[in-house]
């Protein structure tokens, strides 16, 4: 018995706690309460792997939904893709609880964000825990709420609650696919335990069932391009970034938004027997990169381009899973995990140094300012620019040798994004830090409790290449194809190295070059900068018409035509009949009680006419 | 004292006990309709459940089990509970229109 | 012995309740309804419901004709007087009513359950200590048990709001 | 032996010393309130007053008994005759003691062992209540009606948390006869402490007697509340209600109420000390507990030898020694064989018994009387919520340890 239950238990205690009482605490107490749950369940996962995973460790609680043939326990299970989920969640979570204590400490509703923040950590751990997908969609739907309040966190700006309403209705739709993968997998396989679908997946010969199985995956990805923000329904995502720093950090780059890219592994079992649905997934992925990266190379605030880089990374982990290296996938999860948590830290951080200015077209120079943070960031850059031997290089080489093996073709696609990707970073980091400062106000540095996280996900996000998650996987994934072709790996490195190099001749050597080379783009760069005019499109054509219909049908229609005038129809029949049987209401007691025994007397006799209660 | 049947030394006949609760429920139910005072009414309604208790334990005893006790029970229950709330209004329409004749209570009618 | 104890007892309880039903006066009619209930108690004794009675004894003589009485005294009710109006149907119908009624229940025992089937005898009772009731309360009846105590709730909440005085 | 006879036996024997301690329970409560007030107390009519209630009870018998002209006769002379006799029932189904063997006769010291005895108690408390409701109606005077609706809505506010404290011991002994609960107490813990109701242990890991001593705690306070004693005696207060509901009585009747009133008291404390303070079951294992008895009478007995030999008073010189050859007659009773397993328990029994009994008349010389609305809000607000709480845990622990 590892009472596994205690990992998400601490956190929900943490938020039950600081909702409950956290009006009343002083800030010190709430944080104190918030940061130890976390770490407390970090903690209790490092002595629960400690004992190594070798066989996964399932513990069973109780019968939670018994009916008919489908019985559901409410069960947690950790194997090693569990673990190392676990681990990112919980390492990752307690160094930004941390982070957020320094960032937060001026803000109102204290207790309010870090209740949600621990309510989201129960959540997220309460869905890679679980060992069915039912249980699963519950940490799933969790975190969606988790994800929605907290975006909402500044309910006094308008934009901050529109972002938490558009998140949350675009995971609907996602939902809604996921929810529809779960009924066609309990038709399937009459269980949602992942043990029993694996079982049943191999159990039944593919060209019985591909059909099937090929639409399970196709909801599923639904699913988790609603939560992870793949086409089309990234659209959420960068809006999300109205949420605090913190948040983006924790739930919208390194946590949450991964779910679907777990989720997706877990099901690798279904997915390998849907060749289709792999292609799909790594299509998908792809689109997502590109789109997203090319966006991220034009937008100004320095979150929003944090943001499309995270989507456009996301894209590469379902490039991974549909490539069939789900080991690769996830280990590009733990990478990014790592520096895209740290580029969002440290973006907060600027954000923070500059007295919550967003703009890069506002900073500059900061380099002086704030060292810490710009060294700190400085490793998450060559992270995620793929320059050997940090962390993002390993991961992002393994993924795309495997797209490689896959079709060559999204080889090059995902060079020439990485090669974006290189850029679009260096843009910021060069706006942001190189130059001299173009705001106002005295930028200063920020205090130890966020610094020193960032110093932490800084060292990981150099050597976080060298834990070999896809080797450590094996048991669970599968064995990872192992041949490094050379020139590939070269090529993905200059393209990185190059992206870095166009950044710097456009920024720093020849400033002012970049914006003679938009106007003369002209309208490909408007439409660019523009989002592709993505949301435009959406409004067009789902927002209106849902409105307009229901408030033409649904509305004037069907409620008040059709239920009113049932309502009120019955209303008035009941009146009619009434008004004839008012005759027999005296209002005198005794007269209705003798109408009652008149009643009884009719069935008393009339059963002794049916010849009694035999 | 008369010697009593035999058939009646070795025990009271089930339907004894049913025929004795029949007879109070129709006491109440005369009470019911033949009494003016509200309390008095509400006093006839308690005995009416009584009897039926009476009948509920005596068909537990025939069949050799307790569920009839519960009933019993659960009766006992709802007839505090109804005694307190028919007692509160028996008290609110006497603060209010100084009668406790149920003849006098009918306004609420058409 | 059961049956002069029945006899005793029977006769007891219907002369209570003719009483309760013939007096004038609501104490007594209260205090005959106790006897009632007292003979009933021990009419249960003699069924073998030994829990029953004694809840019977606490639970209706003991708490809710106290609250009859309470209220009795309360309101001072004295005699009835002759009423004003009177519903037509109870006077006219309720005889005879009433006659048919205790003459059809009396013809469906008699016709349902033979004299000679059960004999009641203190001795042979099956059922019916407090284990007993106790075990099939809280187990095969628990979920009628807890609503029974939500409606207890509800009434005390009924009770209160019904007897406190209004606020100015 | 003849079951009937026996009983009959029982019944005379027990109805006499009941009865006679009823009325030298008076002059104890007398003696005690003089001395607890640094008074003497009666001491004219025999040996220190010890012919009192005697006398009391010839004046009451012999005063002039005189009905109302405007009561409702009927009621107001049935309701001490309901008090008095339901006050009486309690003591039937109260054991003195274990099974003992008189002239080759195995007999309880009990008159009834039932089943369901508590609730028998229970019931016959609740329906002393009309007693006294109809005395203070049917006396047809404000002040009495006035007492009596105040003690019957006080009587059956506070049967409710007794009903639950009771409760309390009886989850764990697990039994509505107070024969086996008492049996239930048995044994001693650590082989020294007992293993009654208030440090019970039993088998349990836990000891559960922590709780069960709130619930004796509650049952005292509820005791005094349901005998209209000190600091609950609103039916009577005198400096509101002149007498409260027996203020039209007089002569016997009057009496009666008062025997009701003592008889309760006296169940309710046996009661009490069958349930928490383990019954007639010595305080410490039986080899040494069955000397204390005799060897406290014999104590009792030398100091009255000591003082009477130097006297102070001049009627000490001959009463004192007399009481110490009593006592010491008493003690060596104690020690006869025959006698020993009856006297035994029944010293123990009685000792708790009037232990409690004694409370009651402290309590009384001690403390003033509540509001009224002091009174019900404590009852609803405060008893009825812990003793609520104390049965929920004490369930929770049986459920747990047992």
């Amino acid at each position: 018995m590892h009472h596994l239950w205690l990992i998400p238990i601490l956190p929900l205690a943490g938020f039950a706690v600081n909702g409950l009482w956290g009006k009343r605490f002083s800030r010190s107490t709430i944080s104190t309460v918030a940061v130890s749950s976390v770490v407390l369940s970090f903690l209790w996962v490092l002595k629960v792997l400690s004992g190594g995973v070798e066989q996964p460790i399932k513990e069973t609680y109780f019968t939670w939904i018994q009916s008919g043939f489908v019985n559901i326990p409410f069960e947690l299970a950790v194997d090693r893709l569990t673990a190392v989920m676990l681990l990112v969640v919980t390492g990752v979570g307690s160094l930004i609880h941390v982070y957020a204590t320094g960032y937060m400490a001026k803000e109102d509703g204290y207790y309010r964000f870090f209740a949600y923040l621990n309510l989201f950590m129960f959540f997220m751990l309460l869905l890679v825990m679980a060992n069915n997908y039912l249980l699963m969609f519950v940490g799933w739907e969790g975190v969606g709420l988790c994800s929605y309040l907290l975006i909402g966190f500044y309910y006094l700006k308008n934009s901050a609650t529109t972002a938490g309403n558009k998140a949350f209705i675009v995971n609907r739709i996602g939902d809604f696919g996921f929810s529809l993968a779960l009924f066609l997998i309990v038709v399937q396989f009459k269980s949602l335990t992942f043990d029993d679908v694996l079982r049943g997946v191999q159990a039944v010969p593919v060209e019985q069932t591909a059909g099937m199985i090929t639409a399970i995956c196709l909801l599923l990805l639904v699913g988790a391009a609603g939560k992870s923000a793949q086409v089309p329904l990234y659209v959420w995502l960068p809006d999300a970034m109205e949420g605090p720093t913190p948040v983006s950090a924790l739930i919208h780059a390194a946590t949450m938004v991964t779910a679907g890219v777990y989720m997706v592994a877990r099901s690798a079992a279904l997915f390998l027997k849907a060749p289709v649905a792999m292609d799909v997934v790594a299509c998908v992925g792809l689109g997502t990169a590109v789109l997203a990266a090319t966006i991220g190379m034009t937008q100004w605030d320095i979150k929003r381009v944090f943001a499309y880089s995270t989507v456009s990374q996301l894209g590469y982990m379902f490039l991974a899973l549909g490539s069939g290296a789900f080991a690769a996938g996830i280990w590009h999860l733990v990478t990014h995990a790592f520096f895209k948590a740290l580029l969002f830290l440290g973006a907060g951080s600027v954000i923070h140094a500059m007295h919550h200015e967003q703009d890069m077209r506002h900073m500059g120079g900061l380099r002086k300012y704030i060292p810490a943070t710009f060294w700190s960031l400085a490793c998450a850059w060559v992270a995620i620019a793929g320059v050997p031997p940090f962390s993002g290089f390993h991961s992002k080489d393994a993924i795309l040798l495997a797209a490689h093996a896959h079709h060559p073709w999204m080889y090059w696609v995902g060079v020439a994004t990485a090669g974006v990707t290189a850029f679009y970073v260096s843009r910021a980091m060069f706006l942001t830090f190189f130059g001299d400062f173009r705001g106002h106000g005295h930028p200063h540095e920020s205090p130890a409790s966020m610094t020193v996280p960032l110093a932490i996900l800084g060292l990981l996000s150099l050597g976080g290449g060298y834990f070999n998650v896809p080797h450590y996987l094996e048991p669970v994934l599968g064995a990872a194809h192992e041949e490094h072709p050379f020139s590939l790996v070269a090529i993905s490195v200059v393209a990185g190295l190059s992206g870095i190099a166009i950044a710097w001749f456009l920024y720093i050597a020849r400033p002012g070059l970049a914006d003679s080379i938009a106007d003369s783009l002209g309208g490909l760069y408007k439409l660019v900068h523009n989002k592709y005019f993505v949301d435009e499109f959406y409004f067009a054509t789902v927002v209106h018409p849902i409105i307009g219909g229901s408030r033409s049908l649904l509305w004037k229609g069907l409620d008040a035509g059709l239920i009113d005038g049932i309502v009120n129809g019955t209303g008035s029949v009941a009146r009619r009949v009434g008004s004839v049987m008012r005759r027999f209401q005296t209002g005198n007691i005794r007269s209705y009680a003798a109408w009652v025994v008149a009643g009884s007397v009719a069935v008393v006799v009339i059963l002794g006419v049916a010849g009694g209660v035999r | 004292m008369p010697p009593l049947p035999q058939e009646l030394i070795n025990g009271v006949p089930i339907n004894a006990y049913l025929g004795l609760s029949a007879v109070l429920f129709t006491l109440g139910v005369a009470g019911f309709l033949f009494r003016k005072n509200l309390i008095t009414v509400f006093m006839c309604i308690e005995l009416m459940l009584n009897a039926v208790n009476l009948s509920f334990v005596a068909f537990s005893y025939k069949h050799g089990k307790v569920d009839g006790h519960l009933f019993t029970f659960f009766v006992m229950v709802v007839a505090a509970a109804e005694a307190a709330v028919g007692l509160a209004i028996i008290l609110t329409v006497f603060k209010n229109r100084q009668t406790l004749l149920v003849d006098e209570v009918d306004s609420l009618k058409l | 012995m059961d049956v002069i104890l029945f006899a005793i007892f029977a006769f007891l309880s219907v002369a209570c309740a003719v009483i309760m039903i013939a007096q004038k006066h609501p104490v007594s009619s209260a205090l005959s309804l106790i006897g009632v209930m007292g003979s009933l108690a021990i009419l249960y004794l003699l069924l073998g419901a030994t829990f029953i009675a004694a809840a019977q004894l606490i639970v209706y003589a003991g708490a809710i004709m106290v609250l009859f009485l309470i209220v009795i005294m309360l309101l001072n009710a004295g005699e009835e007087p002759k009423p004003s109006h009177q519903s037509l149907i109870a006077r006219l119908l309720g005889a005879p009513l009433i006659v048919v009624f205790l003459g059809a229940l009396g013809f469906i025992i008699y016709i349902s359950i033979p004299t000679e089937e059960t004999k009641v005898t203190f001795a042979a009772a099956k059922a019916g200590s407090a284990e007993d009731v106790g075990m099939a309360l809280f187990t095969r009846y628990l979920l009628p048990f807890e609503i029974t105590s939500v409606l207890v709730l509800i009434a005390i909440l009924g009770a209160v709001v019904l007897a406190r005085k209004e606020m100015e | 032996m003849n079951f009937f006879l026996l009983s009959l036996l029982k019944l005379g024997l027990v109805a006499f010393v009941f009865l006679t301690a009823l009325a030298y329970l008076q002059w104890i409560e007398r003696k005690v309130i003089a001395h607890v007030q640094v008074r003497v107390g009666p001491n004219r009519v025999g040996p220190h007053g010890l012919l009192q209630p005697l006398v009391d009870t010839v004046k009451l018998l012999t005063k002039e008994d005189l009905v109302p002209s405007h009561v409702n006769k009927f009621y107001y002379l049935g309701a001490p005759i309901i008090a008095v006799s339901m006050a009486l029932i309690g003591i039937a189904v109260i054991p003195f003691g274990p099974k003992i063997e008189v002239f080759g006769i195995e007999t309880y010291m009990q008159l009834t062992d039932l089943n369901i005895g508590v609730l028998v108690i229970l019931a016959a408390s609740g329906i002393g209540v009309y007693g006294v409701a109809l005395a203070g109606w049917s006396s047809n005077n404000k002040y009495a009606l006035l007492g009596g609706l105040r003690a019957s809505a006080q009587m059956i506010s506070y049967e409710l948390p007794l009903a639950l404290a009771v409760a309390a011991p009886l989850l764990i002994y697990n039994t509505l006869s107070l024969r086996q609960a008492v049996e239930a107490q048995q044994g001693y813990w650590l082989g020294f402490i007992p293993n009654w109701g208030i440090f019970y242990k039993g088998a349990s890991a836990f000891p559960i007697g922590i709780f069960l001593f709130i619930a004796f705690v509650l049952f005292l306070i509820c005791a005094f509340a349901e005998t209209n004693r000190i600091p609950f005696d609103l039916p009577e207060a005198e400096n509101e209600l002149v007498a409260g509901f027996h203020v039209e009585y007089s002569s016997m009747k009057f009496a009666a109420f008062f025997m009701a009133e003592y008889a309760n008291m006296v169940n309710i404390c046996a009661l009490g000390t069958h349930l928490f303070l383990g019954g007639w079951l010595p305080p410490f294992p039986a080899p040494y507990s069955d000397f204390v008895p005799p060897a406290i009478f014999a104590l009792g007995g030398v100091m009255c030898l000591y003082h009477g030999l130097n006297y102070i008073r001049a009627r000490d010189k001959y009463t004192l020694p007399v009481f110490g050859v009593i006592f010491l007659g008493i003690a060596a009773l104690h020690l006869a064989p025959p006698l020993k397993p009856i006297l035994i328990p029944l010293f123990w029994f009685l000792s708790k018994t009037g232990f409690l009994l004694f409370a009651y008349i402290w309590v009384r010389a001690t403390l003033p009387r509540f509001r009224y609305d002091q009174l019900m809000h404590f009852a609803w607000g405060w008893m009825f919520p812990v003793s609520v709480g104390n049965l929920f845990v004490i369930g929770a622990l049986v459920a747990a340890f047992l």
